[in-house]
């Protein structure tokens, strides 16, 4: 049997033109390999959006990694402060990786 | 001109969109698609304008109607600001935001206009395009710096914020569309001209159908909005407008281009600025500003103010005048 | 007429995208980009049909193509749904759901239809695009009274249900767009002609390559199909597209306009009546209402079906009728 | 360090136009936040399908909420009976959340 | 309260010509339930990319099967060896289905 | 002509978008429509081809070109696998994988340099669409054996890659809306021509415009191109491209034929051959052929391989046989 190994698996909801940030604040916790996914739309405490790409303020991607415990909570550490203001939402859960190299 | 124009098919297509959205009808343009509209609108538009620059060569009214369009995205953020701050009871950042997006423009209520004015005989001269592109991005510098953007609460370097803004997707493709047919001219543009010029009134249509939708579901989300908000969402574009327009006529610009100056004073941008503005003023509330300008400004300016603009730049101030 | 259509080029590229699919070729169409053509077809064939309409003014062919259209609506799903339990050995509710595709209409069929009749010298006069519009709902109405649908089966309220019905995007679309084109007129409909007459068919050809590999992919899917419901499938559209050229012929219309009730009355809806069958009557199976609609009387009507509803409008009828 | 909390993530695929059923459930649940996030294709019980947007009708989205244990279970009791004529599918799984009384 | 079963969810993430071959191997571990997710761009160990749909050849898809212990490990055994040559992503996490039947 | 072609609109849009790129502004059309705009690309090309074959019929020339495509695509990857293996170091797999994509073509640069060839009084006949499609595929097939793909590597069983090769949804569609093209002749294509032959040249700008982004936004991430790699990618479309010319002349072909002879062998594939390699060689870089293909090769064709094929047609090769 392949043997798989605990890791974070860190997502962030965010407005696009934010991600870039994500993604500077990612690599500044170590994270340097992620993905983006697309959203249709939702609603939260500042009211609902969908996915209009008029402007692409609104519109709102999902960035994903997988990553060890510390680059994860070194990450979380960095966006927490932001993630009132900047309107996000982060989820944090565990999962099994092969290859557990590729993932610290 | 006012029934007439608002009885275009372009116009029509709006209130269709925006009725249907009322209605809380599920009729919905796949963005893909919108988007594709909304970048050949600025290809078509920056093209045709070079192209007619290329034909009319670079004029005196073309430097003057340029340094107008500089100075009045430059300035209008001003004036905005205090009005937000004190009528509209806005912090800092939020007025700072707003006053952005009503010193930059909005290239659609500029096409449609073009349109409308065409229509009544006053069409606006090719270089408007230009100023077009030379009024997107003044305004986010001095919004900025009324927001003291510099702060601690951006996440944004400096440096990135002015490349944000000066190579924003729309602001690039306008100015590079107008250059393409400024080098192409009228004899490079012939080829292309089935895509780029004969068909832009009906892709109007399905844009403007678009638009209504998407002002409407968010004038319905209006949560962000309230009644001082919204009135000066009328009044801006009525203040700005009517400056546009007399500062064109003083200059000596024809009517027409008169008009188009004062349709570019008086809307507001939904492109360009919100991009940016997310970025660099993530505190300020896109709901308030895509709100003022997109749901309540610009179908203000599509069924009023274009029409009001046309009026003073043809009418009312020349009369003045004498 | 019939081989002459079967070779015209939007029917070649409705059997390309088919045998691609066929053949399990990737080829696929951005599910955005057909879908804004789906919606540029009614926005073109409402717009036509309101310029046409707004020429020669509301006739009394008109009223009565218009009646004829609403009992054909209404009355087409009764028989269907008989055939379907007792032939097809459907339960009430499938039978229900299925009754109501075929008493509604296919927009594309009749688009293509309306070109293959112009190109025979047969052209429907422009209220035929009313007639579609008015056609597409009510069979709804009697599909969901055949299922019994306001029993505790449904989460959809029953005014939710209306709602979704008679504001489905491409209802609101259609008439929309008729109605402005009304308003519009010829002179208004002259500069967006370029857009929403002039490509028409070039578009209807990409569409049915579309069309073609969703159709034959639904085929190839047939889970849901038996033989008794593909033969009805086939049986449904001759037999009630039928009913709506002898219909219009009864009524005193032109052969072209009574072929194109007959279109109407033989195709079966798979944009409108599926959306809200599949919040209505969520038991009901998509696969089912979708296989036969989509991929079995689609292409019927397409190769078969027109060039039979037109033979029959211009030399079976009057030929019988003496 | 960042404190997180434990809270459910409830992801349901449904048709579109079923959707706003499912919001509707989830408000009368408790749930008024969520997020939809688009699909391409896939194969259960009743068959393949593939996202053609032509009709809508089986076009497929993901709602995605986190939210506490009794609005989850709450839901997850509205939707249960729903799921084999509906043609649902719902995963109920563990996350970690910073900011916790947003996601009660 | 309905009564909810542990299951195993594993997402593969691969470039789209090889969607085919990963539903392949999922069959011939008795994962024959699925859904197919969209994403927009990422970075990994091979570079960053975008979904460019022009040739399609680097455009990812994400794979998502709920399943029984034992399928999952056959999958994951098929799927361990590619998971370099191939450029895969896959992750294993925990949720928990009503009708735990439909998904052994 | 060099200069000339460089300044159109068509290639301009294309620096535009490269010069957007490397500036790193967010300029970006949705994928589905330049997805979209390609497969109209290769419906219209292939409609006007198999329009025109339709006038003029088979002709003997059409057989010679036709053989020569052949021939070029199958044998083209066998020198381009020995130089990628010397002169570029690359593993087996990695140079028959970028050989296959040398041996085929790329439709953007073929239906760009008819454009530009036509410009200049040097319209290629209407069969090289034809030929076009013919070598689409063999250079594939050639690349499987250097690669030895039979062995354990691939997971794909031998017939699915030779169906995955002829089924491409690309290959499927030219040559589909070939023999549309042909069925339909002059008459059928009249009433489509608004959408397939006269906004060609316009949609080509738009999807230029994409390339220059993504071909710009795959050089800057060049971690898989070498110098040396970089080097081949200019030389292989040189040498490739002399060869296609020259033998068009040399079998007789009018100079435009040969030169789009030329622009074909030298052309380099980035839709067809990606997908199939990225199935067949998992264990080839995406990075590398693509890098070559489409970040080197097509902008070097675009501005400078085009006019060079059509300038040693057109004198330098007459010249030389005297
Ligand atoms: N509890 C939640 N579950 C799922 N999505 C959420 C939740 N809370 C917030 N979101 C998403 O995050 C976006 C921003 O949240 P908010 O800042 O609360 O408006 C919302 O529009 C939702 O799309
Ligand atoms: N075990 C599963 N894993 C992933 N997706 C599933 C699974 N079962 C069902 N689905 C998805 O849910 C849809 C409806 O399921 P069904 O009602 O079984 O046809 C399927 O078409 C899949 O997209
Ligand atoms: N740790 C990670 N977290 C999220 N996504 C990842 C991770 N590693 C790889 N990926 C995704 O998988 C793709 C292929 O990975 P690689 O083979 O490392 O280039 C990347 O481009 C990412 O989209
Ligand atoms: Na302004
Ligand atoms: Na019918
Ligand atoms: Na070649």
């Amino acid at each position: 049997m392949t043997t798989t190994t605990h890791r974070r698996r860190i997502e962030v909801l965010a407005d696009e033109p934010l991600i870039p940030v994500i993604i500077r604040l990612a690599a500044e916790a170590g994270i340097i390999h992620y993905t983006l996914l697309p959203t249709l739309g939702g609603a939260g405490a500042h009211g609902r959006w969908r996915d209009d790409q008029l402007s692409g303020a609104t519109a709102k991607v999902m960035f994903l990694a997988v990553t060890g415990p510390e680059h994860a909570d070194a990450f979380i550490d960095r966006l927490a402060p932001l993630l009132e203001s900047h309107h996000l939402m982060l989820m944090s859960s565990d999962v099994e990786v092969v290859r557990s190299r590729k993932f610290d | 001109m006012a029934l007439d124009a608002l009885l275009q098919p372009v116009v029509l297509f709006f209130l269709l969109g925006a009725l249907a959205a009322f209605a809380r009808s599920d009729l919905a343009i796949p963005e893909a698609v919108a988007k594709g509209i909304s970048l050949y609108l600025m290809m078509s538009i920056g093209l045709r304008g070079g192209g007619e620059v290329a034909e009319t060569g670079f004029t005196h009214d073309m430097l003057l109607a340029g340094g107008a369009g500089l100075a009045l995205s430059f300035l209008l953020p001003l004036p905005a600001f205090w009005l937000l701050r004190t009528a509209g009871k806005l912090d800092r950042t939020n007025a700072a935001a707003v006053a952005a997006h009503y010193g930059s423009v909005s290239v659609v209520t500029f096409a449609t206009g073009s349109e409308i004015l065409r229509h009544a005989g006053m069409a606006p001269a090719g270089f408007m395009v230009a100023v077009l592109a030379v009024m997107e991005t003044p305004a986010i510098i001095t919004g900025l710096l009324l927001a003291r953007a510099q702060g601690k609460d951006s996440l944004a370097p400096r440096g990135g914020l002015l490349h944000e803004t000066f190579l924003n997707g729309s602001v690039i493709l306008l100015l590079g569309s107008f250059l393409i047919g400024l080098v192409a001219g009228k004899g490079g543009m012939a080829p292309i001209a089935p895509v780029f010029d004969v068909p832009f009134r009906g892709m109007l249509c399905i844009f403007l159908l678009d638009m209504g939708l998407i002002a409407a579901r968010r004038l319905m989300d209006r949560r962000a909005l309230t009644v001082r908000t919204a009135a000066l969402a009328l009044l801006l574009p009525l203040l700005n407008g009517t400056l546009g327009v007399v500062l064109g006529v003083e200059l000596g610009l024809d009517a027409g281009s008169s008009a188009a100056l004062g349709i570019l004073a008086g809307s507001a941008s939904y492109i360009a600025v919100p991009a940016v503005m997310r970025l660099a003023l993530p505190a300020a509330d896109p709901g308030l500003y895509l709100g003022m300008s997109l749901a309540v400004t610009f179908p203000f300016n599509l069924t009023i103010g274009i029409g009001y603009y046309g009026w003073v730049a043809a009418h009312v101030w020349p009369l003045i005048r004498g």
